[in-house]
């Protein structure tokens, strides 16, 4: 196998001064391989945005280190790191357009933003999303939220990333609305073999997405395999806590009392300082 | 300009200075006599038809002398403005963007600059360090400064941290580039309001400084120093203090109303759409 | 620091407030005795000896007497001493003190308490009065009530030298426990006695039953407070916040609509103009001389002083023993005559520019100076200073930066002195610091006239001629001290020399 | 019929935001009510509520019926008897509905003095019993935190200790669950279903997921654009959606979901 | 529709058994925290304030030796007197000496009259504080009434009078209207004196007559500020969510105003007032030499244009310590209204 895409190993990362410093990150181990899409899923606080912030060069790591496309990105500082950047191999889609969009700027502005000759780029990305080039005057304000993150991924787009890095990408839309920003996104990817890191935290809304699942849980991967795998048999309690807490409309899933008992496994691990043994699953 | 035209203040406020302010460009030749000239032979006058406001203590006429004064006035107040503006808004701007010794260190000075009693240091300033007009507007742009300083930094920071500063930084952006795209736009609609409402206040620290007898050489005419004289002959001249007075107050008002209408106007963002709008909101 | 305290008391101040609103409806004065509360300014120090302006002796005599005084016409008369005489040469002095005086500590004021605080003035080491006691060589006593002064040189103005802050006296028990203190609390034998003292702020006196002249002083309690803004002051005195106050001559209409009394008293009080000959371009004497040409005194006295005033061209007022009439034409205003002097001196109109220097409560003045200035084609650029200050001190009298100062004498008690202060050569207000033997000598001849002796008129006048001549300098015009009482007060006295309470009474308002 | 509306409509100026809404709860039932932002279904929450922003209004044939009485015939005073007595309500983002300045247990302790008349310190052990209900964990130092202090899970769960500390009949919960983690969802959701089922609590359950209302309610409406486009047994639609936006909502969750997944293996199997 | 900013605690060993941050420390250790972190912002800004206090006298040039000598100075006279000044050494070394005597509460004496002016200050502060500090009352109890009002009855004509009411006097400045006052109470309707000050001790019904003047003049601003900041407030704080809440949970309308909104509500106004604090001090120098006062505001101007350096300097660092104290005291007030506000230092 070729070198991966992207690749995470041994990553630790703290956040945080003096007395404040926490750990996000225990050492995690992470690959995505070009064209493929990987799913990274934790809830609040598991450290998944700071994986991907870090993978960008947002945050610093402790220890581990971490290749895009060939290059160690861990050790890039200033000049390099920018030209790095503006190499636009790496690009990211924030969870919430309306925060990631400048409300002062038009869209075509945003999308061409420090692009040489953006003109006719920026009708080309547009149009690419799916979005009418006309819509370039307008501001962030004026457009739908759906149009808005189809600009912040017409943005990341006009780049020409290899890896893009998804943070909770449709959480901020409508159910409706979310169904055609995936259809663009897997598209996109697939058409153009572009590596994907989808960020969520619910496990029940990315797994259509990703071709691999890897489980974050305070600041470890619990669980890593293939979706199917996961889904279909999930091994960690964590994970079975995941997928029987989604909500779904075909009957299936957990019954509460089923939940409360992998909660009570749960939180009994946490607060004995994990001498309850869950382990880790990873292929 | 727009926007603050469409409010009743605004425009009310926008005439108001520009009367006055065409009063200082062409005040000294609007002036029906030389404000300097004295007529001891007709000192104290009420109003007739050759001095409209009638004379002062030495036969000079007051129309023209607030005419003159009015230059004064509102030159000494639009600079110590602008010396504010100089010390607040650009360590603002680098308490945000140049890390936290800067930051801390410009914080404490700040807060020194609003611990001083604005007209003893005034005071203190100009009699010790020469009783100039320079002198004197060097101490009120450094006390307004802190003025400056919050509502840029108030601006400055949450652009500073936002998501869309951060797409900015992963597309490569320097931090020049992020301080001229997006934290700029952002300060300057603050700072504007700032301005206006901290003209207002220089304002009536330069007349009670004049009123004072600071910061002037005589005989030159200011609007402060004109009713400091007015006062003493309150009895020969009761309307004496009046104009000047009002003039200022206007002027004041002037600044304030601009200063609203420029926070309350419409913006060229369109608001959110929210579902709970205090429809009696408008202070 | 007492920060807690402070915080406490303001706290009890604002619950204070609302018990005194709730309680008391309208707070009324106190009604004590007969009190008399005077807007004037306060000394700058209660101590003769470390005073440091002229103006002082206005507050300071209320609780130092001193040997002699000036009647009206400034003429010295009895005070602690009922009589003096000299020797046959004028080098001594016998001062023959009244019986039984008493300071206000209620140690005796006896011979060796005038000697010892006489000799402080020469002695202490901050004493701002060793010039004017550098003409006493010795003091002796004899008995209890004579004090003898050997003079370095006959000096028949000691009489009246002694009359003014030189000649107050001390004290001595209380200067020799803590001479520090006597600055904000002064132990005198004169018509007050001090009770209380904030600095800057009030000063509260009450009547000394000591005091020699007792029985002329008929105010049992007297509050000095500095005036307030002069915008004020009128309504200060209305309202009853203050009983007596100066006002500036051009308010006296105003005082009088607004039913004040007003009290117009000459005093000794010349407007001078302190010229610095020594400084460009007024080395040339033709520029100088245009420049006293050139002023308009009547005019000044019109416009800033509501015509108050007599316009002079000496340092002395009218009806004073030094006043020369035949001075009263020199340097009258004549702007043909003072641009010509100009034109030979080789200035062509608008061609030479000079600073005003003037404190700030003469503003307007030298707003009207720089027009007649301007007049005869002079640029005059003003510099205000702050009155009283150290920078009034450093521009004109020690930094002798000064070019043309407006400023005024507030006399002495003895015409030499003055004379020394404004034109000899270590004058203070001899800013040029030059002074010619002609005059120096024709003051030395005054010294040498006995008070009461025929000529004394002739010999005095000779010397303030020689100074007018030789000065630079020159003088504007007279400023009466402008009172204005309520109607409760009885008129003030007349004295040229300074403010004095004897007779003045406090009735209740009409 | 505890709850009755009948041609809801809410206004502002000429526009028409919501319109002829119809609800009828029973004692115990739990109704859903799905919909995208703007869909109107947080103002036909409001409406119940009698807290619809100031510049709108409720058309006049709107008829809100609680337990009997015509609800929009109260006056202000009048509503207190009803507000949180007879009706609680949870919404989305718990924190901005705690007073960020007052412990979270003062908070929860005041309404059970002023609305169920308890004393100071009945109405705090109450408070504490209430908070141990929620299933928070050392209820006692809960009661001492501020709302800062709390994640959203323990929030809303205060919240909805609020909102049921007087025992109301109804309990409307608009978005109470959005935003949060899924795990604290379902811990939320299964927290009013046990409820629901030990107090006999009608529960109105207001989201933008179907698939979370079905989770728990028996009757399910679905709201687009102001109007009720679909209603029914929640089995029913979900097996056999007839409007197409509700088509599309169960297509997500088919398409991406885990329920792709599930399907599949089904087929499979 | 974003996420809550706080971490989800539940189910994290380190929220639910260990203590938490902030809430639930004791607390006095909490309180030790916070005077601690106060000392650390409040002694650099006390150090910057007295040192530019004391630069300004330094730099000014000017010598205590014309005014203690007076009217017969020599230059040697003068340099003897700045060498007993010890002014011929270097600036930091004056500023540390100067700074040693600070702490201890001497600032020198008057180079004027020679007397101490701690003693001075002393004297006047009675005089300053009492304005100011009816000054502040006014300023609390009208702006609170008005704000409170305004925000109450938003929209009606109350609100609106209160709003032209704050434009037109924030449009005023203090001498304006001290002179007007003075014309109308004291000149045209002669009710109260225009000038002068006795002290509570000696007669309170004269000392709060000749106070109130001066005090509403010095106000007024602050009324304005206070009535505006605190409607925005209010306005603001009926707006939240949490309002809301209580509605929904039947609390009354007194209720919420005064366990709810006045509590959130009142920050920026409090911060105003301690804002407001030094303009009250330094406001003084107007309004007492109008009104004939002897204070503290007036000393200070009078010391400054006299070239008073240690009035100047010790009138100065006292201003700057009463600020100091009000600002902290404010501090400690906010964070007892909001303990939220703990969390964004």
């Amino acid at each position: 196998m070729a070198e991966p895409l992207l690749e995470v190993a041994g990553l630790a990362v703290a956040l945080g001064r003096g007395r404040g410093r926490r750990e996000i990150l225990h050492g995690v181990d992470l690959t995505v391989g070009a064209g493929e899409s990987v799913g990274l899923i934790g809830e609040t606080g598991s450290g998944k945005s700071t994986l991907a912030r870090t993978v960008v060069g947002l945050h610093r790591a402790a220890r581990g280190r971490i290749r895009v496309a060939g290059t160690e990105v861990t050790s890039l500082r200033g000049r390099r790191l920018r030209a790095f950047r503006r190499s636009g191999v790496v690009q990211y889609v924030f969870q919430d357009p309306l925060r990631s969009l400048d409300p002062d700027l038009t869209v075509g502005e945003s999308v061409g933003f420090g692009i040489p000759d953006a003109g006719s780029r920026v009708a080309d990305a547009l149009r690419l999303v799916g979005l009418d080039p006309a819509l370039a005057s307008r501001l962030p304000g004026e457009v739908s939220g759906g149009q808005r993150q189809r600009a912040a991924i017409a943005r990341a787009m006009i780049a020409g990333p290899r890896l893009l890095i998804c943070d909770e990408p449709v959480s901020a839309l409508d159910a409706a609305t979310r169904v055609q920003v995936l259809d663009l996104l897997v598209a996109l990817c697939s058409e153009n073999g572009i590596g994907l890191l989808y960020i969520s935290h619910d496990l029940g809304s990315v797994a259509g997405v990703t071709d691999r699942l890897a489980v974050l849980h305070h600041g470890d991967v619990v669980e890593a395999g293939t979706t199917e795998q996961v889904v279909a048999a999930p091994r960690h309690p964590y994970t079975r806590l995941l997928i029987g807490s989604a909500p779904t409309v075909d009957g299936g899933g957990m019954s509460r009392t089923e939940r409360a008992e992998l909660r009570a496994l749960l939180s009994a691990s946490s607060s004995t300082g994990g001498s309850v043994p869950l382990g880790k699953v990873v292929p | 300009m727009r926007r603050v035209l469409a409010g009743r203040v605004g425009v009310v406020s926008v005439a108001v200075l520009a009367v006055i302010a065409l009063l200082a460009a062409f005040g000294p030749l609007l002036a029906p006599h030389d404000p300097l000239l004295q007529d001891p032979r007709a000192i104290l006058a009420g109003p007739s038809a050759q001095h409209w406001l009638g004379t002062d203590n030495l036969g000079r006429d007051v129309l023209s002398r607030l005419l003159a004064g009015s230059t004064l006035s509102l030159v000494a107040g639009v600079e110590a403005v602008a010396v504010g503006l100089v010390l607040g808004v650009v360590p603002a701007l680098l308490s945000v963007h140049l890390g936290r010794v800067v930051e801390w260190v410009s914080l404490r000075v700040m807060e020194t600059f609003v611990t001083l009693p604005f007209l003893v240091f005034a005071v203190a300033m100009t009699a010790l360090l020469g009783n100039g007009l320079q002198q004197a507007m060097l101490a009120v742009g450094i006390l307004i400064a802190p003025g400056f300083y919050r509502v840029t930094r108030a601006a400055a920071l949450p652009v500073a941290t936002a998501q869309y500063v951060e797409a900015a930084v992963l597309a490569g952006a320097s931090p020049w580039t992020v301080l001229r795209r997006h934290v700029w736009p952002k300060v300057v609609p603050a700072v504007a309001v700032s301005t206006a409402s901290l003209l207002g206040a220089s304002l009536v620290i330069v007349s009670s400084l004049t009123f004072l007898g600071i910061g002037i050489t005589p005989p030159t005419p200011t609007w402060g120093g004109m009713l400091a004289t007015d006062l003493q002959y309150l009895y020969q001249r009761p309307f004496g203090p009046f104009v000047p007075a009002a003039l200022i107050v206007a002027t004041v008002g002037a600044c304030n109303g601009l200063a609203d209408a420029l926070r309350d106007g419409p913006s060229r963002r369109p608001a959110r759409r929210k579902v709970v709008a205090d429809v009696a909101a408008s202070t | 620091m007492a920060r807690p305290r402070t915080l406490l008391r303001l706290a009890a101040l604002a619950a204070a407030a609302a018990v005194a609103l709730a309680g008391c409806g309208a707070g009324a004065g106190s009604a004590s005795g007969s009190t008399l509360k005077w807007g004037f300014s306060l000394p700058t120090s209660w101590d003769p000896v470390t005073s440091s302006t002229g103006n002082d002796i206005n507050t300071i005599s209320l609780v130092y007497a001193s040997l002699t005084q000036l009647d009206e016409k400034a003429t010295a008369i009895p005070g602690l001493a009922r009589s003096w005489d000299y020797n046959a040469d004028g080098t001594a002095v016998t001062f023959h003190l009244r019986p039984g005086l008493t300071f206000t500590d209620g140690t005796p004021l006896d011979a060796d308490a005038v000697k010892q605080s006489l000799l402080r003035g020469k002695t202490q080491q901050n004493s701002l009065l060793k010039d004017q006691l550098a003409t006493i060589s010795d003091i002796t006593t004899s008995g209890d009530l004579d004090v003898t002064l050997h003079l370095a040189a006959p000096d028949y103005q000691v009489p009246n030298l002694l009359a003014g802050k030189t000649g107050e006296i001390v004290s001595p028990a209380a200067f020799t426990k803590d001479a520090a203190a006597i600055p904000t609390a002064p132990v005198g034998a004169g018509p007050f006695k001090f009770e209380s003292f904030v600095p800057e702020s009030k000063a509260v006196l009450v009547k000394n039953p000591g005091y020699w002249n007792a029985d002329a002083i008929k105010i049992d309690r007297l509050e000095l407070t500095p005036t307030t803004d002069p915008a004020t002051v009128i309504a200060a005195v209305q309202s009853g916040a203050l009983d007596v106050s100066f006002i500036p001559g051009n308010q006296i209409p105003q005082a009088k609509a607004a039913g004040l009394e007003v009290d117009v008293i000459d005093s000794m009080q010349v407007n001078q103009v302190d010229v610095n000959s020594t400084l460009e371009p007024l080395t040339d004497r033709r520029v100088v001389d245009a420049l006293k040409y050139a002023i308009d005194r009547e005019q000044i006295i019109d416009v800033i002083n509501g015509g108050v005033g007599d316009a002079v061209s000496q340092p002395f007022p009218k009806g004073y023993v030094a006043y020369d009439p035949s001075l009263d034409t020199a340097f009258a205003y004549d702007p043909a005559k003072a641009r010509q002097m100009l034109a030979d001196a080789g200035y062509a109109p608008g061609q030479l520019s000079l600073t005003v220097t003037v404190n700030a409560l003469s503003q307007a003045t030298a707003e009207l100076v720089q027009q007649q200035l301007q007049a005869v084609g002079v640029n005059a650029t003003i510099k205000v200073v702050p009155p009283g200050s150290s920078t009034w001190q450093q521009e004109v009298y020690l930094g002798r930066k000064a070019q043309f100062a407006l400023d005024g004498t507030v006399g002495r008690e003895s015409p030499v002195q003055n004379l020394m202060v404004v034109y000899g050569s270590q004058g203070l207000m001899n800013t040029s610091k030059v002074a010619t033997p002609e005059f120096l000598a024709a003051l030395d001849a005054v010294r040498r006239t006995p008070l009461d002796a025929p000529n004394y008129p002739q010999v005095l006048q000779a010397a303030v001629r020689a100074g007018v001549q030789m000065s630079p300098s020159f003088s504007l015009g007279t400023q009466p001290r402008v009172a204005v009482r309520s109607k409760k007060v009885s008129p003030l006295p007349h004295f040229l020399s300074q403010y004095r309470w004897e007779g003045v009474t406090v009735g209740s308002p009409s | 019929m505890l709850l009755r509306v009948r041609d809801l409509s809410v206004h502002t100026g000429d526009t028409t935001l919501v319109s002829g809404v119809d609800l009828r709860l029973d004692r115990g039932a739990t109704l859903g009510v799905v919909g995208e932002s703007g869909s109107g279904k947080s103002l036909t929450c409001r409406s119940i509520l009698g807290i619809l922003p100031p510049g709108l209004r409720n058309g006049d044939g709107t008829v809100v019926e609680f337990d009997g009485t015509d609800l929009r015939g109260l006056d202000e005073r009048g509503w207190r008897e009803y507000r949180g007595t007879r009706i609680g309500a949870v919404f989305q983002d718990p924190a901005s509905y705690l007073n960020p300045s007052i412990g979270v247990g003062a908070q929860l302790a005041e309404v059970l003095r002023v609305r169920v008349g308890l004393g100071r310190r009945a109405a705090r052990d109450r408070a504490v019993e209430l908070l141990a209900d929620m299933g928070l964990r050392d209820p006692a130092r809960v009661y001492r935190q501020y709302p800062f202090e709390l994640s959203g899970g323990m929030l809303q769960r205060v919240l909805i200790a609020v909102a049921i500390s007087a025992e109301p009949d109804l309990l409307i919960a608009d978005e109470a669950t959005t935003a949060l983690d899924v795990t604290v969802q379902a811990e939320v959701l299964d927290l009013l279903a046990d409820l629901r089922d030990r107090t006999g609590l009608a529960l109105l359950l207001v989201s933008h997921d179907l698939a979370v209302v079905a989770q728990v309610c028996d009757e399910v409406i679905v709201m687009r654009d102001g109007a009720v486009v679909e209603r029914g047994r929640a089995g029913d639609v979900l097996a056999a959606p007839s409007h197409p936006y509700t088509r599309s909502l169960i297509d997500a969750h088919t398409r991406y979901g885990i329920e792709k997944f599930r399907l599949e293996e089904a087929q499979r199997g | 529709m974003t996420a809550t900013v706080v971490e989800s605690t539940w189910a994290n060993p380190a929220a639910v058994a260990g203590p938490a941050r902030g809430g639930a420390v004791p607390a006095v250790a909490g309180a030790a925290r916070w005077l601690l972190r106060t000392l650390a912002l409040t002694v650099p800004v006390f150090l910057f304030a007295t040192f530019l206090t004391f630069l300004l006298g330094a730099v000014s040039g000017l010598s205590p030796a014309g005014l203690l000598l007076g009217d017969a100075a020599t230059p040697a006279d003068v340099a003897r007197v700045r060498a007993e000044l010890g002014l011929d050494r270097p600036v930091l070394v004056q500023y540390v000496d100067w700074l040693s005597h600070v702490v201890r509460g001497d600032f020198g004496s008057s180079w004027l009259n020679g007397v101490s002016v701690s003693s001075q200050i002393g004297d006047r502060l009675s005089v300053s504080l009492s304005v100011a500090g009816f000054a502040l009352l006014i300023a609390v109890v009208a702006g609170t009434a008005l704000g409170v009002g305004a925000a109450v009855w938003r929209g009606t004509w109350f609100d609106r009078a209160v709003t032209v009411f704050c434009s037109v006097v924030a449009a005023l400045p203090p001498f304006v209207v001290a002179v007007a006052l003075i014309v109308v109470f004291s000149v045209l309707l002669p009710l109260v004196p225009s000038a002068g000050y006795v002290p509570f001790d000696q007669d309170p019904g004269m000392w709060l007559t000749l106070i109130t003047l001066p005090a509403v003049a010095l106000s007024l601003d602050a009324v304005a500020d206070i009535a505006r900041q605190l409607r925005t407030g209010l306005a603001g704080a009926y707006r939240e969510n949490y309002v809301l809440g209580a509605v929904v949970r039947g609390l009354g309308p007194r209720r919420i105003l005064f366990n709810h909104v006045l509590r959130n509500g009142a920050g920026p106004a409090l911060s105003v007032l301690g804002l407001r604090i030094p303009m009250l001090v330094g406001g003084a120098v107007v309004t007492e030499s109008i009104f004939g006062m002897s204070g503290f505001g007036r000393f200070a101007a009078d010391g400054a244009l006299r070239g008073d350096v240690p009035v100047v300097q010790g009138t100065l660092v006292v201003a700057i310590v009463l600020v100091l104290v009000a600002n902290t005291i404010v501090d400690a007030l906010l964070l007892r209204l909001r303990p939220a506000a703990r969390r964004r230092s």
